[in-house]
């Protein structure tokens, strides 16, 4: 029986725990074995996390990096072993590893494109991810390439670009109750990096009776698509979790037995222009229009989805 | 023998300590009226025998008698109910607590309402503080600010307001001054009139010769002896206090008259 | 042997935590001045006042925990336990909010009798016990509800966290600022008539007024402040935010506690020389347990007024909140070798570093820089602390 | 007035760091046991061994500063500050490893002098010192590089963290053990003989013998385990990892600092009675400024071991670890109220807390339960200390 | 007067804490081969005074001279290089460490190699301890567990180890049994004999009498005045203490012999 090792960086956003049952399942239905190890949000952890998967016997290992350069240590010595390694979710551009995402320059992209569809003129607010994150700033540079040019234009104004601390949706919401306050309650777009801080950032904007505003975020954490139904938040990045991960897991075995996995194409869009080969899934940006896409797909139910939902303005995946 | 009961009888009381026993077997009573001095060189277990009593430390085996009744002290608090009241060693305040707070510590006065009543308790402890040093007026200051004299003045009076029946006084004149000396070994002779029964710790042998009316010598955690104090005389104190030795021909006395 | 400050020390005010206050006046105002204009506006003093509920919360009980010479390092782990626990039992269980704030406090109950009495029977001391508490209640907070976020959506539950519908209203405002006049008022004259009647020295009345008109005035000013400010779709004035007026009651209450009852002097007691308490008779153990539970009971209120604010409780909820709660104690006097420390206090460093996040953010200042100074701002309160006490010659 | 366990006391060996060891001892079995074999393989042994060095390097000094009565909370926020900025002035300012990690040292110096300086010259406590800079210094290491990573390439430098050739090698690590086992023999003798020159009681040379082969034989052991391990794609076995003999060096010296040198005797002196301290003469501001500055010199070892082992500084390096460092060094058997602790206890503190984190890893548990338990062994350890010291009269 | 100047000559001292004058203009001398006592009630400063010419406060204003010369004393260790040596009231030990280790403290002797050299440290205390008490054997335990005299012996030998030759006792008899007193007693009188200055704190009149050559009274921090100990009787040695009365018709003396 093939071993699996899966190195999660932390477990504090709810998403994680999808991804864990999809490459769990597939790998059962391959006749694989999972194991697991979080890091916490550690990095130094996370190199820890590897050496003990590999000494577990993991022949081949799934990586949801906590840093995508303080991780090269732990695989590039499993490359050397020969394990393969499926840099998940975050890219890894290191030669030798498997690279399936949903980008999250693109994601950054997505969330700042339907905010702008909303409202392409006005005061907008970035709520950044953790400064601890790398990932934050790739997010933020997504979004940016979306405004850079209506910011320039003087279409849109930035009145506010916080990162928030541990992604925590608490200091979110402060951080927005304080740009609100700056700039007078003149807030006309809010473009948050996950669902977490986009629930701070709506807590915020709710207590001042500031309804009805664009609010991005991602993950399609159940709270926030809850409140896409309820028309509080815009927009929620969905990377099925599901499919990254039964993927991963289907990728993972063909790369023990050397084989190729589906779909695998060259790729060399990253910072240092390595090439690898990679699936990048297109994740879907969950509005109140395709709010069925994630009932349908069994992401979640509709009672769950569309909890406190009344009245005509409900959505159509509500109805 | 009288026919009363003693005040206080300890019985075969044994204490230690990791591997040092403190106290060791030894038995001691007290009556009414009296003060027993409990000698002993550094480190003889007076301390410990006493904290026993007072409730601060738990006894390993023995027995306590109250009035002829055997009792459990495992507190303090239990053993201030039993009506023993203990100036120790080390005083015991609270440094940055008034000296009002202090005196009434653990027994607040309370109010019906379950507060505490302050206007009563520092009315009250003016009166106690000026009873012992006319000039202790500073009673609001927290005691780490009061000289040594002053501090030792608060530990004494708090075992003297709350009406001890025993009253136990570990060397309460190390650190005083002739005159606050003089004014505590008035206070002695006053209590034991009212009837108080008092164990007296201390090194100084006037005083020993001067107030108590038995005596009882500690050594290495054993008693060397009992004795009326008027049987014995400095020499023979001294010499059970450094070798054990038990002065030849005088009887031990189990109680302070005939 | 004079005493220097005799007005002063008679008067019964506490000159540290004048200067305290002086230092959050003058931050206000050169805050104000530097963000334009925005830092005292009703709106920005509203929100300060909200965002630091919380931390005040906790703040004022773990100001006897230090006191006591006790630490609680696990307070925001614990929050955060219980916070997705109550979230949850509304959420996911489908309790009533009531039903699950009291399963909530029932918890944290518990956690305090474990805690406190590892600390109080086994002498165990509290910087480890709650050291351990500080990893373990947050990987409990993960496993409640297995990392999920909990939404909560009761409407009248979501007033507990200020909001929206989350203050009292501008007559209630009032009303209150005016019974808190009349009860400070009342209390000062009957202090005066027992000081009389005990025959002890009295100051004269001017003195007495003065010294109460100012908090009068403090308590009207801010009741103003809260009633002026309005959120524009709204057709009245919020008042006094309701998670404020918690605190305020908690620290109320917890002053009484300190200054009137028994719990507070042995409290102290315990921390100016655990010994002697344990001598005197001070049941020390039992008043550590309470002391701990009294902390869980503040941690459960946290963590209520927290997930209601934030409409939702999350596993990150409280984390490093223990520094900010110690932080605060620390900057409002309280000393870790225990012994001293007021409640007031408490609120002051609650507000001081509040004031100066919020301030700072306005000004736009960067995390890493908001996040050096603060660390600063709290050395030099501390430092400032050291050196008042000095002066005075209040060494230990 | 007898002593109870003779010959235990007398022959030096401390009861309750050999508990501590029994307890590593049997954790390892029955993890070895649970997970089917894979926890005293050499691989895993070899990884516990690197991935503890980074903590267990900064609690050796831990000790001392909480035997001093002090304690330092931003170790972890400095080991980031500093990390970061060694990794940045090789990657950005393209410095040479060396230079760069002598700029770290100074700035870790600096650190160090800034928060000794309040805390030793003013008598700031150095918990509130140090919680300031937990907050401070994390914001530091944020501003240094703007919160990007910054990866280090240089071979040579990568090799200080362990990793593909950060082994010593068979033959050196051979060497190694024999000069140890070589040198405890020697000082065995000469501490024999020395004692018979001075006409002291000497223990029967079976006894002296036998207590040396003891660690002797641990020695080789570990030296076999670690030359046992081969990373399948390399021709030689890996030896003991660098990180490791970095923290076994630092182990050595600090004991010998803390048994041998006065500096070490200082430090117990003034945390065993402060005032006494001060009073014979002790310049106990030196002492606890050069404590600081011997603290911040292993912070920056670690730091560079980290990055090192990272191959790269991120800003959010060494964030919480110091609450493992203190854990360790508690489990360890330092008392927070200053006096007592050990280095020996400290490295195996860091052992335990990393084998229990390793083992659960490998027996699959999750993380929430793993939090709650890590947790709740750190309580227990200290529990154990606790009632060991009740036990054998040693109340403080 | 004689020719040679005091060996300490403390002028005008001054020291006060927060609001407290705790020693107020006090001159006092001291020379060689002789014992000044310095009395007082609680409080009256007397520790603070000596605390200052040990280097453990600083003084606020005044002058110290030892042997006719001008000396700034700002750390313990600057008067330990003057040959000061003080038993402090406290004993100041290190209470997790053993005899030997508090012994040396601070004045630790190393090997060539800056090492510490513990077999010639534990050779030494093994000799001195042995001078003061007989059966102090286990000096190889935190002197924590000690009883009570032997921690004072353990503060005492540190004190005569190191060949003083200014020696403060702050009542190194307060906790000390007849036994351990005589000793002290019988130390002092050597040591003077060996030419040594000795500033003896006391509460005990005996002790005054039978060991000083002259003594100095405080009073609420300042000198009520210095008397040849020969010159004054023990009530009017009491009636300065209380009263800070000066005897009528005695001489102040600067010098103990004529
Ligand atoms: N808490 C304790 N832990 C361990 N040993 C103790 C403790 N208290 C006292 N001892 C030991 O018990 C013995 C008796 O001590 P105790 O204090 O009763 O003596 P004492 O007669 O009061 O002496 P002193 O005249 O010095 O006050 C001593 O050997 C002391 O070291
Ligand atoms: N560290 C200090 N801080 C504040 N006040 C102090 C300090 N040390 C002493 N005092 C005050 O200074 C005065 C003199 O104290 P000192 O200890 O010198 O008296 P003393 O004559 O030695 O008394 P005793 O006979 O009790 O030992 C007292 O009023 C005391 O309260
Ligand atoms: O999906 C997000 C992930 O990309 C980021 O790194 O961490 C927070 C998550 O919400
Ligand atoms: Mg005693
Ligand atoms: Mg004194």
């Amino acid at each position: 029986q093939t071993v699996v090792g899966v190195s999660w960086s932390n477990f504090q956003e709810e998403r994680w725990k999808t991804d864990e049952a999809a490459i769990k399942a597939q790998l059962e239905k391959l006749g694989a074995k999972y194991i697991s190890a979080d890091a916490g949000g550690s990095p130094e952890k996370q190199l820890a996390d590897i050496d003990g998967l590999m000494s577990k016997g993991a022949k081949a290992l799934i990586v949801l990096a906590m840093d995508k350069d303080a991780i090269l240590p732990a695989v590039n010595k499993a490359v050397r072993q020969k394990v393969p390694v499926v840099a998940y979710d975050r890219l890894i551009e290191t030669p030798g590893v498997f690279y399936i995402t949903f980008d999250n320059v693109e994601v950054g992209r997505m969330q700042a494109r339907a905010v702008y569809k909303v409202q392409p003129k006005g005061n907008y607010v970035f709520i950044k991810g953790s400064p601890t994150d790398p990932n934050a700033n790739f997010l933020r540079a997504g979004q940016q390439e979306v405004v850079a040019e209506a910011v320039k234009k003087g279409d849109i104004k930035i009145v506010g670009d916080e990162y928030t601390d541990g992604w925590k949706p608490e200091v979110a919401q402060k951080n927005m109750e304080q740009i609100l306050t700056k700039a007078g309650g003149k807030v006309d777009a809010v473009v948050a990096a996950n669902d977490g801080t986009a629930g701070g950032a709506v807590a915020a904007l709710s207590a001042k009776g500031i309804r009805g505003i664009p609010v991005s975020g991602q993950d399609a954490d159940f709270a926030a698509l809850n409140r896409v139904a309820l028309g509080t938040q815009t927009v929620t990045v969905w990377k099925d979790s599901r499919e990254l991960g039964r993927e991963a897991a289907s990728a993972a075995i063909a790369l023990t037995q050397g084989k190729t996995p589906e779909k695998a194409a060259n790729w060399s869009g990253g910072e240092k222009k390595v090439a690898i080969s990679s699936r990048l899934l297109t994740p879907v940006p969950i509005t109140r229009d395709n709010l069925d896409v994630v009932v349908k797909e069994g992401w979640i139910k509709k009672d769950e989805l569309c909890k406190g939902v009344t009245g005509d303005k409900a959505p159509a995946a509500c109805k | 023998m009288s026919a009363a009961p003693p005040l206080v009888e300890l019985r075969e009381i044994r204490k230690s300590f990791g591997g040092v026993k403190a106290v060791d077997n030894v038995s001691v009573n007290l009556y009414p009226g009296e003060v027993v001095a409990l000698l002993g060189h550094n480190g003889a277990g007076k301390s410990t025998l006493m904290k026993m009593l007072a409730g601060a430390y738990p006894i390993d085996s023995g027995d306590t008698l109250i009035a002829g009744q055997p009792v459990h002290i495992r507190t303090p608090s239990e053993a201030q109910a039993q009506g023993i009241e203990t100036i120790y060693q080390t005083l015991a305040l609270a440094d940055n607590l008034d000296s009002v707070a202090n005196l009434f510590l653990g027994r607040e006065k309370l109010t019906p309402w379950r507060t505490l009543d302050d206007h009563f308790m520092e009315n009250e402890a003016r009166k106690v503080f000026r009873r012992l040093n006319k000039n202790f007026t500073n009673i609001r200051v927290p005691v780490r600010r009061l000289s040594g004299g002053q501090r030792q003045v608060v530990a004494i009076s708090r075992a003297l307001y709350f009406n001890a029946r025993i009253l136990i006084m570990d060397e309460p004149c190390a650190a005083l001054g002739p005159e606050e000396t003089a004014m505590v070994g008035a206070l002695v002779k006053q209590l034991k009139a009212d009837g108080v029964g008092i164990f007296l710790i201390t090194h100084d042998m006037p005083d020993v010769f001067g107030l108590s009316d038995r005596l009882a010598v500690m050594k290495n955690g054993r008693l060397v002896g009992t004795y009326r104090t008027a049987d014995v005389n400095e020499d023979e104190v001294l010499g059970m206090i450094i070798a054990g030795k038990r002065p030849e021909g005088k009887a031990q006395a189990e109680h302070a008259s005939g | 042997m004079s005493e220097s400050p005799g007005l002063w020390r008679r008067s019964g005010v506490d000159l540290r935590l004048l200067l305290m206050c002086a230092l959050l006046a003058v931050m206000a105002i050169v805050f104000h001045w530097l963000s334009g204009g925005i830092f005292l506006t009703p709106e920005n003093l509203y929100n300060i006042a909200q965002q630091t509920a919380v931390v005040g919360i906790v703040s004022t009980v773990m100001v006897l925990v230090i006191v006591a010479r006790h630490i609680d390092l696990s307070v925001g782990s614990v929050m955060g336990f219980v916070g997705v626990l109550v979230a949850y039992l509304q959420y996911t269980s489908g309790w009533s909010w009531p039903a699950s704030c009291l399963a909530g406090l029932a918890v944290a109950l518990l956690v305090s009798l474990y805690q406190g009495g590892l600390t109080a029977m086994l002498g165990v001391p509290s910087f480890v016990v709650t050291l351990g508490g500080l990893m373990s209640f947050r990987g409990a907070a993960f496993l409640v509800a297995d990392g999920k976020t909990q939404p909560v959506n009761d409407e009248f539950f979501q007033r507990l966290g200020g909001g929206y519908d989350g203050g009292i209203g501008t007559t209630a405002t009032w009303a209150l600022a005016a019974l808190v006049a009349a009860v400070l008022f009342a209390r000062m004259l009957q202090q005066r008539r027992a000081r009389q009647r005990h025959e002890m020295p009295v100051e004269p009345l001017w003195l007495d007024v003065l010294l109460t008109a100012v908090p009068v005035v403090v308590v009207f000013a801010f009741a103003a402040t809260m009633n002026s400010y309005q959120i524009s779709s709204k057709t009245e004035p919020q008042g006094i935010p309701i998670p404020v007026l918690i605190w305020a009651v908690v620290a109320v209450v917890l002053s009484f506690i300190v200054h009137r009852t028994r719990f507070g002097r042995y409290v102290f007691a315990m921390g100016g020389n655990p010994d002697a308490a344990a001598l005197v008779g001070i049941p020390v153990k039992r008043v550590t347990l309470l002391l701990f539970a009294l902390l869980s009971v503040l941690v459960t209120v946290a963590a209520i007024v927290s997930i209601a604010r934030l409409n939702a409780g999350t596993n990150s909820l409280g984390s490093g909140m223990e520094l900010y709660v110690i932080a605060a104690a620390v900057i409002g006097g309280a000393a870790l070798a225990g012994g001293s420390g007021s409640i007031f206090g408490s609120v002051l460093g609650a507000l001081i570093m509040q004031s100066l996040d919020s301030g700072m953010l306005l000004l736009d200042v960067a995390i890493g820089k908001r996040m050096v100074i603060i660390g600063q701002v709290l050395i030099v309160a501390v430092v400032f602390d050291v050196l008042y006490r000095k002066h005075f010659g209040e060494t230990r």
